[in-house]
């Protein structure tokens, strides 16, 4: 059996507060193995987007599919658990564990043995070998110890993707990524998020341009909550609705 | 480090062994308890970040049920036991059921709010027979072995109980179902989104504290042989939180310290008064026997104040 | 005119038992504009909390418009007319935006009117009275930039105020610093964008561990750049 | 232990609730009897220890396991609080040393939970609502409305109060039950006020007996129905305050203003305490005396040789007349129907009372007969 | 024309009763949510400060023979000074920690302010009585209303919504609700925070100073009075959602309604009622009736 074509697809998905409707009528396509980017202005309803499709939001209406299956209906820590792993836009680490903690507690789910109060913690260094590896493609192995406390923000950041690969999602959501990071790092983790890609599909949040440009195969821009267009990079960045609405005269490339 | 805490523990397992020899078994069967109490709550408190304020309910429910098994049934001390832990767990379940699906301060209130019902029932229902408590629970004899009736045989027995409670929250902390809840206390959306139901492992949790915490209440009511309202007041929720807190939150020793320093505080205050008084010369010191609530809540005032860490946090240096 | 806004000397601050500025030194003139620049974990925003007193302890001297504030507590020194923008925003939850936006009491007059300010931001306009917190994150921070607007503050300190933000956005909010420059604003900017940073500032600090350890004035900035890209990796 | 020598343990509740019925004033109650009898009995010098036990019966019982034991406590003086009474008595009876109490209500102390070293000596709920009810009865007050206190305390005295006045043609027209320390009462006070019954029968205590009677007044309540407090100590009416608590009906075991003997020590105990002794104070005073003598008498301390002293004697001084201790451990005798004066009619401080009723300690008690106590 | 066996005219009156207690519900919770809502501190020391207004009352008049409506102003005064006291001395170092240390504190705080009084005054409680103009009642036509409980409840509501407006309607209130979530920011802009909080824990205190005095010639004045009603002062906060000032004011209202109707018609459940609905509100409206969802 192979798996569909398309891995995610949302159909007429909306979201309002309050009679604000932050998301109307979305129809996104994501494709298998691609790297796609949802862009647009502040405030068009991108992280919106994906709290709907990890269900931290309850969708006003639409459905979503995930490898043609509705998942509209289902609770968050079920679809995590479907391959559909989330970062957040603010980050999200668990402070008083240790960086090699944090990864570990992500890798543990496959295990399986969450529930097992009588078991022993040793049990899990089984884990530290791809724990560390993990560490070491986003650059923090000489942390792993150290108290996630007391990390500066761009590596928190970076804690956090190498947390999310350890789910070995099968489509990985990434709210701005690169946000807060110094140059290094944001070239350092644009590479990773390309190198990781492979075999995985990425939708990603980005409002820089040149990460975009780079790694995105597709693009698809939101305006006030609606698709405003969608192509490869080439192609939005012609757009003159685009240009004028997101981009700007520098063409967004203000790095 | 960790051979030094292993002989630590040794150590202290000597000096329990020995105690009675010295002290009141009975004293010491009632900080036994209290400390297994004061550590069921810290798996809440300590470990998954959740503050019950309403855990005299297990402690206290446990306790009737396993008294009237044990008086009105004639079950043996054992199988009252068991079944006083099962009643607090599902006691648990049903209070743990309600309060696990809010948060922070809401979580507390709801405890409290649903232990303070239970209350009510405690002090209503015929069978726990009121203000004037439980009374006259038989010892009996431990799978018809060992006679309890021997404050020895009784103190032993206890001690093996709460020794297994204490090594079995150890080994939940530790355990892979541990380093979840961790995760959970830390950041909890983080938590959800890595695919962890949350509320599943708060309810298993709250279950283990409440069955617990009942253990530690059955026990108590067999070594004291009445069970009484004090035991499921909020006061005595407040109580276990002070334990705790005077000990160390989130610390494996803590529990014990504290429960050993309030017990010791609500049973000898006057005599420590009367010593203050005597080698300080300072005669108000002599008045202290009166005066418990006061002390009691200068201790807290204090812990919170200077103490934070607990009495055990002091001993042991930061990482 | 052209006194001292801002002078620190030998600034060592802490948080907790981690010391982190180790005497940092740099002296900002009315009406200029300078950048901290330096890698994740340098010690940038420290520097701004430091100036403000949101550290757990601080040493050292630092002038506002000639007022030692060592030993002032925060909002006096606030009073003297500093606005702060944070990096983590610091909208508040359980007020709407534009509660949010007439929050900061005016320090001194001279500050912008509300619908100057919506002009400049209509997002915060059409979004006034949601909560703050319910706001998307480019729209917190385009009102964490706003609500210090208002105040009449001359010395801004304005950290990482283009993250997150659209490109258009971003083009805007250079428009905005480069006018506040030309009403007489004095500002430190702490930055990782640097092109936007390069257009705006007179002059431009390198921090490293705690340490300002490189000063580029911007006619400077061709002949050292690659110093900088040394250091930034730019 | 030396049976020649005396040594009394005292516990009670110091620090809470019920510290002003008994408490330090208790404890100096003992002390001036000791003092009274001369300070030595067998030619010993006669000890006291003491301790509070904060209301929790896992203390009281403890702590006096620890004195018979440890300290050689010959005696245990046993105060407030139902639980932590059936708690030491249970102890003590298990080691067998004399456990007298004053100050808990409960009767089971010495009805199904009695032992045979367990005095009651004070009061217990059966003969407070017998005290009130046939008081109340003999003066035509025939219909009745409870205000009681939701658990066993409460029911106790509104079950016992209803037998007498089922008993003596008497109607109950209806109960309330409120829980306890609650705040407000005007609206079953509204209720208990539609009922038209001439008795308002407060079966509850302390705080909840002083906050029903002063809405009470509030209401009005006072002018149409007589109010009647089963258990009310001189300390309640003290705090209700004479303008409200004027007409109430209160039952006692004993009152400071009866005659000379009750003057003189009330007068010596308000010297020391600032305040005027309660019946269990005195009952405290009446009952070590009662003690000591019998220890002297029976040329022991051993316990069972002084009970049979001890229930022998007839009890004349201070607290009764011609009171003496039954099989079961009930001392039995005689019980006061007391009304508050109006403020014209208080002289002094803490003249509160004029009796109104004095129910005979056979009436008062529940019969032996009835009891279920194995040692009667 | 009777109703559930009640005639019309005895619910009216148990109504109005549910009314006068709500009052006081009212403004006991009022001042716990303003500590909370604007401190986040969870003032368990709310009942031992409700207890001191009313004893301070008793003390005036029992040594210097002031009167009830001069400590109606000034009670709250002394009692608010204490709580600013305790502020600067205690509380504020606990700000930046987790809620459990204030109320822990303040729980400790509880034990000894009562253990203190009780030590010099007894348990069983000190008589105090309304003042003359405030003595007899008022034929309402369907019941009897004593003339002190409208008085309670004028007093209260007035008090109540006066502070609503101050918290929810100026720019006071706009510090101190952006104070409970970010203080340091706060005074990076330039606010005397400190003082603020120092004076708003003061003025909760002085609510239930205020409290106490005007329950001081209905409710038995003891050390230990307190202590029995600030559980449940707790649950109409939270029903009313924690901090919110609305929400306390129109929660304490509507559960003396509420508690007043279930004495009526099931006398057993009255002291349990309140904890019921406070759970069935918090697993319908998680964040209480009025509070605003974080
Ligand atoms: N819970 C909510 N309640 C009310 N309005 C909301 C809520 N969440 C988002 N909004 C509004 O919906 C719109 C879309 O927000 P969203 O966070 O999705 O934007 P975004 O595209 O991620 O923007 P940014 O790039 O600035 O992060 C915004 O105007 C925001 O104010
Ligand atoms: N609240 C805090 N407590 C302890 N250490 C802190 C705290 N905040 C920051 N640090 C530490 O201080 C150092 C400097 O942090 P700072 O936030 O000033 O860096 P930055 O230059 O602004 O970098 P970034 O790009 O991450 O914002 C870092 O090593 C960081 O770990
Ligand atoms: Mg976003
Ligand atoms: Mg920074």
């Amino acid at each position: 059996m192979s798996l569909p074509e398309t891995i995610l697809e949302t159909i007429g998905l909306g979201k309002s507060f309050k009679g604000f409707s932050a998301v109307t009528d979305v129809n996104l396509k994501v494709a298998r193995g691609a790297i796609h980017a949802l862009i647009g202005p502040n405030g068009a309803g991108k992280t919106t987007c994906f709290n709907l499709l990890t269900k931290f939001l309850e969708p006003s209406s639409g459905q979503i599919l995930f490898n043609g299956v509705d998942i509209t209906s289902e609770a968050p820590a079920l679809i995590a658990r479907r391959g559909i792993i989330r970062s957040f836009q603010i980050s999200a680490v668990f402070p008083h564990l240790t960086v090699l903690e944090n990864v570990r507690v992500a890798l543990q789910r496959e295990l399986g043995t969450e529930f097992y109060f009588w078991r022993s913690g040793d049990s899990l260094n089984v884990l530290n070998d791809r724990a560390l590896e993990l560490l070491h493609e986003v650059g923090l192995e000489e942390f792993a110890h150290e108290q996630t406390l007391n990390l500066a923000y761009g590596r928190k950041r970076a804690l956090e993707i190498a947390t999310t690969l350890a789910m070995e999602p099968e489509l990985m959501l990434l709210d701005e990524p690169t946000q807060g990071m110094g140059h290094e790092d944001v070239e350092r983790v644009t590479e990773l998020i390309d190198r990781v890609a492979k075999g995985r599909t990425i939708l990603m949040v980005e409002h820089n341009m040149k990460v975009v440009a780079s790694i995105a195969d597709r693009i698809t821009v939101l305006q006030r909550g609606a698709v405003l267009a969608e192509g490869s990079y080439q192609e939005v960045s012609k757009n003159p609705l685009v240009v004028e609405a997101y981009m700007g005269s520098h063409g967004g490339d203000n790095l | 480090m960790k051979s030094f805490k292993f002989w630590l523990f040794l150590a202290i397992l000597a000096v329990a062994i020995a105690a009675p020899f010295f002290a009141y078994p009975i004293f010491l069967m009632k900080i036994l308890c209290f400390a297994l109490f004061a550590a069921a709550f810290n798996l809440l408190l300590g470990y998954t970040g959740l503050l019950s304020f309403g855990h005299a309910a297990f402690f206290g429910g446990a306790g009737y049920c396993a008294g009237y098994l044990m008086r009105d049934m004639g079950v043996g001390p054992g199988g009252a036991i068991i079944l006083g832990v099962l009643f607090a767990a599902a006691l648990g379940a049903l209070i743990g059921g309600l309060a696990i699906r809010r948060q922070g301060i809401y979580f507390s209130m709801i405890t409290l709010a649903l232990a303070q019902m239970f209350y009510f029932i405690c002090l209503q229902a015929p069978a726990s027979g009121g203000e004037d408590g439980f009374q006259g629970i038989p010892r009996g004899e431990l799978f018809g072995l060992i006679d309890l009736q021997a404050d020895l045989n009784l103190y032993y027995c206890v001690l093996a109980t709460v020794l297994a409670g204490f090594l079995f929250i150890s080994r939940i902390i530790s355990s892979p179902f541990g380093q979840i809840l961790k995760a959970i206390k830390e950041n909890e959306p983080r938590a959800i989104s890595l695919g962890y139901n949350v509320n599943r492992f708060k309810f298993l949790v709250f279950i283990l504290s409440a069955a617990l915490a009942g253990l530690a209440g059955a026990v108590q009511a067999l070594v004291l042989g009445f069970e009484t309202l004090t035991d499921v007041h909020w006061s005595m929720s407040g109580l276990v939180i002070l334990m705790t807190l005077v000990g160390g939150v989130g610390t494996l020793a803590g529990p014990f310290v504290g429960s050993l320093v309030i017990v010791l505080l609500e049973h000898r205050v006057g005599e420590i008064g009367n010593f203050l008084a005597q080698i300080t010369g300072v005669n108000w010191f002599n008045s202290l026997g009166e005066s418990v609530t006061i002390v009691t809540g200068l201790i807290f005032i204090f812990c919170v104040m200077a103490f934070r860490r607990g009495l055990v946090g002091i001993f042991t240096k930061k990482q | 005119m052209s006194s001292m806004a801002l002078e620190v000397k030998n600034l060592e601050s802490w948080y907790g038992e981690s010391h982190i500025l180790h005497g940092v030194n740099f002296a900002v003139r009315d009406g200029e504009v300078v950048t901290l620049l330096g890698r994740n974990g340098a010690g940038r925003s420290t520097i701004l909390k430091t100036i403000l007193g949101m550290t757990s302890r601080r040493k050292g001297v630092i002038n506002v418009f000639g007022v030692e504030t060592v030993d002032l507590p925060t909002y006096q020194i606030a009073r003297l007319g500093i606005g702060y923008c944070p990096e983590e925003r610091g909208i508040f939850g359980s007020l709407d935006a534009q509660e949010n936006l007439l929050l900061p009491p005016k320090v001194s007059s001279g500050g912008m009117e509300l619908e100057e300010i919506y002009e400049m931001f209509p997002n915060l306009y059409e979004r006034r009275n949601s909560p703050g917190t319910r706001l998307s994150g480019g729209e917190q921070q385009m009102l964490a930039m706003a609500r210090i607007l208002r105040t009449g503050a001359k010395l801004l300190l304005l950290d990482e105020i283009t993250e997150g933000l659209a490109p258009v956005i971003v083009e805007k909010l250079g428009e905005v610093v480069t006018k506040l420059r030309n009403k007489g604003f004095t500002i430190v900017l702490v930055e990782q964008n640097f092109r936007f940073a390069a257009e705006l500032a007179d002059r431009h600090y390198v921090v490293e561990s705690g340490l300002i350890v490189e000063v580029v004035e911007r006619a400077d900035l061709k002949a050292k750049a690659e110093v900088l890209n040394g250091y930034l990796g730019v | 232990a030396d049976p020649s020598a005396v040594k009394i343990g005292f516990i009670t509740d110091i620090s809470g609730l019920y510290s002003d019925i008994d408490g330090q004033g208790g404890l100096e109650a003992i002390k001036m009897a000791i003092a009274d009898f001369g300070g030595t009995v067998l030619g010993k010098k006669i000890e006291v220890v003491s301790a509070d036990h904060q209301n929790k019966a896992d203390i009281a019982a403890s702590k006096t396991r620890e004195w018979i034991d440890q300290d050689g406590v010959t005696v245990v003086f046993g105060g407030t609080n139902s639980g932590t009474a059936l708690a030491t008595s249970k102890v003590a009876a298990e080691k067998k040393r004399i456990y007298i109490n004053n100050g808990a209500g409960t009767s089971a102390l010495t009805n199904e939970q009695c032992t045979p070293y367990t005095i009651h000596y004070t009061y217990d709920t059966v003969a407070l609502a017998n005290g009130s009810a046939k008081g109340m009865m003999d003066k035509g007050l025939k219909t009745w409305y409870f205000l009681t206190a939701d658990y066993a305390f409460g029911y106790a005295l509104e079950k016992d109060a209803t037998n007498v006045i089922n008993a003596s043609g008497g109607k109950v027209l209806g109960t309330s039950k409120h829980p306890l320390n609650a705040s407000d009462f005007s609206s079953y006070l509204l209720q208990a006020q539609a009922s038209k019954a001439q008795v308002l029968g407060l079966a509850n205590a302390g705080g909840d007996t002083i906050n029903s009677v002063k809405a009470a007044n509030e209401f009005g309540i006072t002018k149409t129905m007589k109010i009647a407090g089963l258990l009310v100590f001189i300390t309640d009416v003290h705090a209700i305050g004479i303008q409200n608590a004027q007409g109430l009906l209160a039952t006692e075991a004993w009152y400071w203003d009866q005659n000379d003997q009750t003057r003189k020590f009330a007068k010596r105990f308000f010297e020391k305490m600032k305040r005027m002794p309660t019946m269990v104070q005195a009952g405290n005073y009446s009952s070590t005396m009662t003690y000591l003598n019998a220890v002297k008498a029976a040329g022991t301390s051993d316990s069972d040789k002084v009970m049979q002293q001890l229930r022998k004697v007839k009890i004349n001084d201070m607290f009764t007349k011609n009171g003496y201790i039954r099989k079961d451990g009930t001392m039995v005798h005689d019980m006061y129907l007391f009304e508050v004066k109006t403020p014209s009619e208080v002289k002094s401080p803490w003249d509160y009372y004029k009796l109104v009723a004095t129910v005979p300690g056979e009436k008062a008690f529940a019969p032996e007969a009835y009891s279920q106590c194995g040692n009667k | 024309m009777e109703i559930f066996g009640l005639s019309i005219s005895a619910l009216l009156s148990q109504l109005l009763l549910g009314l006068v207690n709500g009052s006081f519900y009212a403004i006991l919770s009022l001042g716990l949510a303003v500590i909370f809502g604007l401190l986040n501190v969870i003032n368990f020391s709310h009942g031992a400060m409700f207890m001191l207004g009313a004893i301070v009352t008793w003390m005036a008049g029992q040594y210097f023979g002031i009167n009830y409506w001069v400590m109606l102003i000034l009670a709250p005064i002394v009692v608010g000074l204490i709580g600013i006291v305790i502020e600067r001395l205690l509380l504020r170092h606990l700000y930046k920690l987790d809620h459990l240390y204030g109320l822990l504190l303040t729980f400790g705080l509880t034990l000894f302010i009562e253990g203190v009084l009780r030590s010099i005054y007894g348990a069983s409680g000190l008589s105090y009585s309304a003042p003359d103009a405030l003595r007899g009642a008022t034929d309402l036509g369907f019941m009897v209303l004593p003339n002190y409980r409208a008085w309670v409840v004028f007093a209260s509501l007035t008090v109540c919504f006066a502070t609503w407006y101050v918290i929810e309607k100026t720019s006071i209130g706009a510090y101190l609700r952006a104070g409970t979530e970010n203080p340091t920011l706060v005074q990076a802009f330039g606010v005397n925070f400190p003082l603020m909080t120092t004076l708003t824990y003061g003025f909760g205190v002085a609510l239930a100073a205020f409290s106490g005095v005007l329950a001081a010639p209905i409710i038995q004045v003891s050390p230990l009075m307190g202590s029995n009603l600030i559980i449940v002062v707790f649950a109409v906060v939270v029903i009313g959602g924690m901090g919110s000032i609305m929400g306390s004011i129109v929660t304490g209202l509507g559960l003396g309604l509420v508690e007043g109707l279930t004495k009526v018609f099931y006398p057993e459940a009255s002291s349990t009622v309140v904890f019921a609905i406070m759970v069935i509100v918090l697993l319908f409206r998680p964040a209480g009736l009025f509070g605003r969802e974080k």
